[in-house]
């Protein structure tokens, strides 16, 4: 039997993905630590937007409500560093998915039932309820104050990594860059396998036509649930990962808003793709830090650059620049 | 023996009856094909025997078993598979994908997400080994949505047949495919379908099609069965002639003699 | 006063009309039959303009319509009843024909032809249409959906009437009412291209049969004709 | 019982300007399909155009030694709704219009862009300070109820809302475009096959909707500031009237309207702290209950 192209091959997979990480791993100690601490906030989001796109370019439901898994994996770090008083960042991260699975397992169950713009308006509600409790029970929330949750308590790999003594924010910038790094790294393969696996065709095919997909015997809103689950936890290990990075955490992060954030990136990146996500999650990043650092008026230029986006790159980064490559490819046959 | 039976089943659309009263039954291994005017409730018949609408009253069973309160999935892995009078197959999924994907669900394995879905050379084989078996090799990592119609057609039937169904409905499995290739793929999908000795329930429109694969012919007229028999009962069948091409005698059937009389649509 | 010149309709990446050309002469009933598929409806569409046609014309009263949006053929008196009637749901049976009374009177007043009155043709047509106005379209059943589709399409005061499989579905009864009304819509001048997959009852009705397959036009000409032509009944049976 | 009038009062009082809001918003949604996450910052733009214009008038009026009255002010305060019906009159044949053709990802993805744009753009015309046209409220006074004061401001929002309600029933139930409404959003290949232009009836639905959404942010801002982001959160607000009433449906917004605000003053009096909370869970219970809202239909 000829085996033909059936799905990228893994190899194809590392030798276009260990470049990149190499490349990534020896940056920090050209870029100083803002600008690691930048493509560590990069990553961190990709992650979001990964499993964010599991849902919108898998399965072709369009949450408005990712903030919540986010939020949720963020406030578990914080509230079990501050108010239970664990230092060990694995443990932490664990608690962070346990929560983020329990929000999402309980919001997706309501959710599945629903598609298209109900799908979008009902994952949108639900967040909200999240965001009005954490605002009101500040007594485990903090209020629109947050919660706290500073990196030099922790320790990292069970407590092989602790930063205490002189230049420690500096180590704790480089080392938690790799750690996130090496999440991130782990995150893209277990996504990469699910999106290739039988399970990932049938959300596939659940996106592509929902009716024949029952009729090939996929049960259609049980595959949905699950994949909310997924796409849920990998958005909360991005929110847990995010918090000892930025200090804190607050309602911010439960707001719809950071859920359009979220569909912002992964829009910018591509949805139709596996790398847009990531690509546009680290775009979007820079793209804030620098609007927000050039003009108080940040969300205009943001909201310029989505508006123009969508009229003009429908596809996205990765996707337009796929489109292009397979425009040049049949006329390099020709002159060739 | 009858692997499927329908007992007064009934489904309205406000004042249409779609499906009214119809006792069919279909006996292991028969090829069967449906035939009737548009309209005559052939589809809707399908479409409420395999959930795709909710049967109104009355009961389906399959192998002696009552399914009529089962739904579309619970109906697929007992056995019972269809195609689709408008193609109906996943747009952006490559032929091969499109058939694998009903291989991997009739195995269970669509639960499997550790598992990569190219590496399973078990499926991958069945799924080149079926697209083969209905001329689709050659396109088998084009995307369905980029197929001529024909083989959207063909694909569409793949995909049923590839759930390895016990009972198998084909919805005018050559409606808007050219009548050069119509034979072509009819002829394809019989021996596929014959070969594996699965019972078929086919809706076509072409008695010259109907007459030559059929074992039995059940003719629906305005939601009932109107008429049903071997292929020569039914050509003999002048009320049947009637309905069919508005016009009577055997001789209708012919297709070399031709309708003279007036019609009467119905 | 309808000439379709080669035209070349897709739907999506799929090539539905294939040079398709066709006449509809002022009074007269033309018939336009095929099976399901075989592009009757995509034909009517392209006329009325639901579908970008790209290539060939649409000649209207002697006047280009093919890249004119939909309203503005209705405008230029074209009247339509498609397929599944388009009767609004939600609306009464008088508003639905409210809607068609309004772009009719504007039609009959820049015609000059002040003493028409486009309400009492449709209902010359459908006297039966009058009894169910406060009906919710809803509400209507089958039969009765198609009386209100095209005493609508009546309402406009058209020269040219379109419609996709006016018999479909109709109890025998009703058939000849419907073939009476057809008869009665001629006499009031309006010219009638009607798509319909059954052959016998478009030559009951039509002056003049086209036969289509695989969107391409394989005979015209006089009914009659067509009933003892090999291609055309071979092409309708399967 | 004076205390309950005035909470009944107050929970009509916000229920106006909600259902303005989310009848706006429903109206967009029914005739052309389109959810517009930026119709909150319409709502807050109305609000602010409003709040500036009359205080404009006021000073301007002060300085030249002119008293514009309680009149003269309540005229202006539409200003603001009519601002918003223009800005919406540009937006939908220039920025939506495009993406009809593409999935509604995409047209949902501009609204949102829309909104970051218009949030920035209300910050940078009228700056960061709350804007309020509170001088229509002290001209108006108070009347008495029982023993309590109640602000006679307050009974012409109410007013407003009942006329609103009266008046967008009729329009669309009882004019000829409304008539032509309707037909465009049940069917609007059909409605274009009778003549009717699709595409300016849009632009007239989404004008009218934002038209809505403006008043709603107008009648508010006597009574209380725009602020940034007030659109934001009313947005959200108006998704649960929507979500609770049906998307689509004029009725739907009214009983929406009347549920959400009636919860929160019920949810200020006895369940502060989860107000909101109870509310969105509400919306949840009635989407599951009846996924196309009370009055929705699919």
């Amino acid at each position: 039997m000829p085996t033909a192209r059936t799905g990228p091959s893994f190899l194809w997979l590392l030798a276009g993905g260990v470049p990149v990480v190499v490349v990534l791993a020896v940056l920090p100690p050209f870029i100083g630590v803002y600008q690691t601490q930048q493509l560590t906030y990069g990553l961190a989001f990709a992650i979001a937007a990964l499993g964010f796109n599991l849902l919108l370019g898998y399965t072709g439901l369009l949450s408005f409500g990712h903030s919540a898994y986010f939020g949720a994996g963020a406030y578990a770090v914080a509230f079990i560093i501050q108010r239970l008083h664990v230092h060990s960042l694995e443990l932490c991260i664990l608690g962070a998915m346990l929560g983020a699975m329990l929000v999402s397992a309980l919001f997706g169950y309501a959710c599945v039932r629903h598609t298209r713009i109900f799908f979008g308006i009902l994952t949108l509600a639900l967040s909200q309820v999240l965001y009005s409790l954490a605002l009101k029970f500040f007594w485990v929330t903090g209020g629109t104050d947050g919660l706290r949750a500073s990196w030099n308590g922790l320790t990292l790999l069970g407590g092989l990594i602790d930063f205490k003594g002189s230049g420690a924010y500096r180590r704790f910038v480089v080392s938690y860059y790799y750690y996130v790094l090496g999440l991130f790294v782990v995150a893209v393969l277990i996504m990469w396998v699910i999106v290739h696996s039988p399970f990932g065709k049938a959300l596939q095919a659940i996106r592509d036509n929902e009716t024949r997909a029952g009729f090939v015997g996929i049960r259609v809103r049980r595959y949905r649930w699950i994949a909310f689950i997924i796409s849920g936890l990998f958005t909360g290990l991005a929110g847990a990962l995010w918090v000892p990075l930025n200090g804190l955490t607050t309602p911010e992060v439960l707001y719809w808003p950071f859920s359009g954030e979220i569909v912002f990136m992964t829009v910018l990146g591509g949805f139709r793709t596996f790398f847009g996500p990531i690509i546009g999650a680290v775009t979007f990043n820079y793209l804030k830090v620098y609007a927000v650092a050039s003009s108080q008026y940040w969300q205009l230029v943001l909201g310029t650059v989505l508006v123009v986006l969508v009229m003009l790159l429908p596809a996205g980064i990765v996707g337009t620049l796929g489109q292009l490559a397979n425009k040049l490819r049949p006329k390099q046959l020709q002159q060739g | 023996m009858a692997i499927l039976q329908t007992i007064e089943l009934k489904r309205y659309f406000g004042d249409t009856r779609a499906v009214d009263n119809v006792n069919l039954s279909v006996n292991e291994g028969e090829f069967v094909s449906l035939v009737g005017p548009n309209g005559a409730g052939k589809t809707s018949l399908i479409n409420v025997i395999t959930a795709h609408l909710k049967a109104g009253s009355g009961k389906i069973l399959f192998q002696g078993r009552d399914i009529t309160d089962l739904s579309v999935t619970e109906r697929v892995r007992l056995g019972i598979a269809r195609s689709f009078q408008l193609v109906n197959v996943f747009d952006d999924l490559s032929a091969f994908d499109n058939v694998a994907l009903a291989i991997f669900s009739r195995e269970g394995k669509t639960a499997h997400l550790s598992a990569l879905a190219h590496r399973d050379h078990a499926v991958i084989a069945e799924a080149d080994d079926i697209l083969s078996q209905f001329g689709l090799a050659a396109k088998r990592d084009d995307n369905a949505r980029d197929l001529s119609q024909g083989e959207r057609k063909l694909l569409d039937v793949a995909l049923a047949y590839a759930l390895k169904p016990k009972l198998l409905f084909l919805d005018e499995p050559t409606s808007g495919v050219s009548t050069r290739n119509k034979a072509a793929i009819m002829d394809t999908i019989a021996s596929v379908v014959r070969g594996r000795g699965i019972t078929a329930v086919i809706v076509e429109h072409d008695m010259d099609v109907v007459f030559k694969y059929s074992d039995r012919i059940v003719v629906m007229a305005q939601g009932t069965v109107m008429a049903q028999g071997t292929p020569d009962e039914i050509r003999s069948n002048e009320q049947v002639a009637m309905a069919l091409l508005g016009t009577s005698g055997p001789a209708a059937f012919d297709q070399h003699s031709l309708p003279q009389s007036g019609p009467q649509k119905g | 006063m309808l000439e379709v010149k080669a035209i070349d309709t897709y739907r999506g990446s799929a090539h539905i009309l294939n040079g398709v050309s066709l006449e509809v002469g002022s009074e007269e009933v033309v018939c336009l039959v095929g099976r399901n598929g075989a592009g009757k409806t995509t034909t009517i569409e392209s006329i009325m303009g639901f579908l970008p046609v790209s290539g060939g014309d649409i000649v209207f009263n002697g006047e280009s319509i093919a890249r004119l949006p939909p309203h503005e053929r209705a405008r230029r008196g074209i009247g339509f009843s498609p397929e599944d009637c388009g009767v609004f749901p939600e609306l009464s049976v008088d508003e639905n024909l409210m809607i068609g009374r309004w772009l009719g009177e504007e039609i009959v007043r820049k015609r000059g032809e002040l003493r028409r009155d486009p309400q009492d043709q449709a209902f010359a047509v459908f006297p039966e249409v009058r009894s169910l106005l406060a009906r919710q379209g809803l509400h209507l059943s089958g039969g009765q959906r198609k009386m209100v589709a095209v005493a609508r399409a009546m309402m406009l005061s058209p020269t040219l009437l379109l419609l996709d499989e006016a018999f479909e579905g109709l109890a025998p009864v009703v058939v000849n009412r419907f073939t009476e009304a057809v008869l009665k819509i001629k006499t009031l001048g309006v010219s009638i291209l009607m798509a319909e997959s059954h052959v016998a009852a478009a030559a009951r009705i039509g002056d003049r049969l086209y036969a289509i397959d695989r969107g391409e036009i394989i005979f015209h000409g006089p009914p009659q004709a067509a009933l003892s032509d090999e291609r055309v009944v071979r092409a309708l049976r399967g | 019982m004076e205390i309950l009038i005035v909470q009944i009062l107050n929970s009509i009082f916000q229920a106006a300007s909600l259902f303005l809001l989310a009848a706006g918003l429903s109206l967009i949604y029914g005739v052309m399909r389109i959810v517009n996450l930026a119709h909150g910052n319409f709502y807050a733009f109305g609000a602010y155009v409003s709040a500036w214009t009359v205080g404009a008038a006021v000073a301007l009026a002060a300085s030249r030694g002119i008293n514009l009255g309680v009149a003269g002010q309540l005229v202006l305060l539409p200003l603001g709704a009519l601002a918003v019906a223009a800005l919406g009159a540009i937006v939908e044949p220039t920025l939506l219009r495009p993406l009809y053709r593409r999935p509604e990802e995409y047209i949902l993805l501009i609204t949102f862009g829309l909104l970051m744009v218009l949030e920035d753009v209300i910050r940078l015309v009228f700056g960061g300070t709350p804007l309020t046209a509170g001088s229509i409220m002290d001209a108006m006074g108070s009347i008495p109820i029982g023993g309590l004061l109640y602000p006679a401001y307050n009974l012409v929002v109410v007013g407003v809302g009942v006329v609103a309600a009266i008046g967008l029933w009729l329009f669309v139930y009882r004019t000829r475009f409304g008539v032509i409404l309707r037909a465009t959003s049940q069917d609007r290949r059909m409605a274009a096959a009778l003549g009717l232009n699709v595409g300016r009836v849009y632009i007239q639905a989404f004008a009218i909707g934002c038209f809505l959404a403006g008043l709603g942010g107008a009648v508010v801002v006597p009574a209380q500031a725009a602020v940034l982001g007030m659109g934001v959160d009313a947005l959200v607000q108006a998704f649960v009237v929507i979500v609770i009433g049906g998307l689509g449906s004029l009725e739907g917004a009214l009983v929406g309207a009347l549920i959400v605000s009636a919860v929160r003053t019920a949810g200020v009096q006895f369940f502060a702290e989860i107000e909101l909370a109870v509310l969105y869970l509400i919306a949840v219970a009635v989407l599951l209950w009846r996924p196309t809202g009370l009055f929705g239909r699919a």
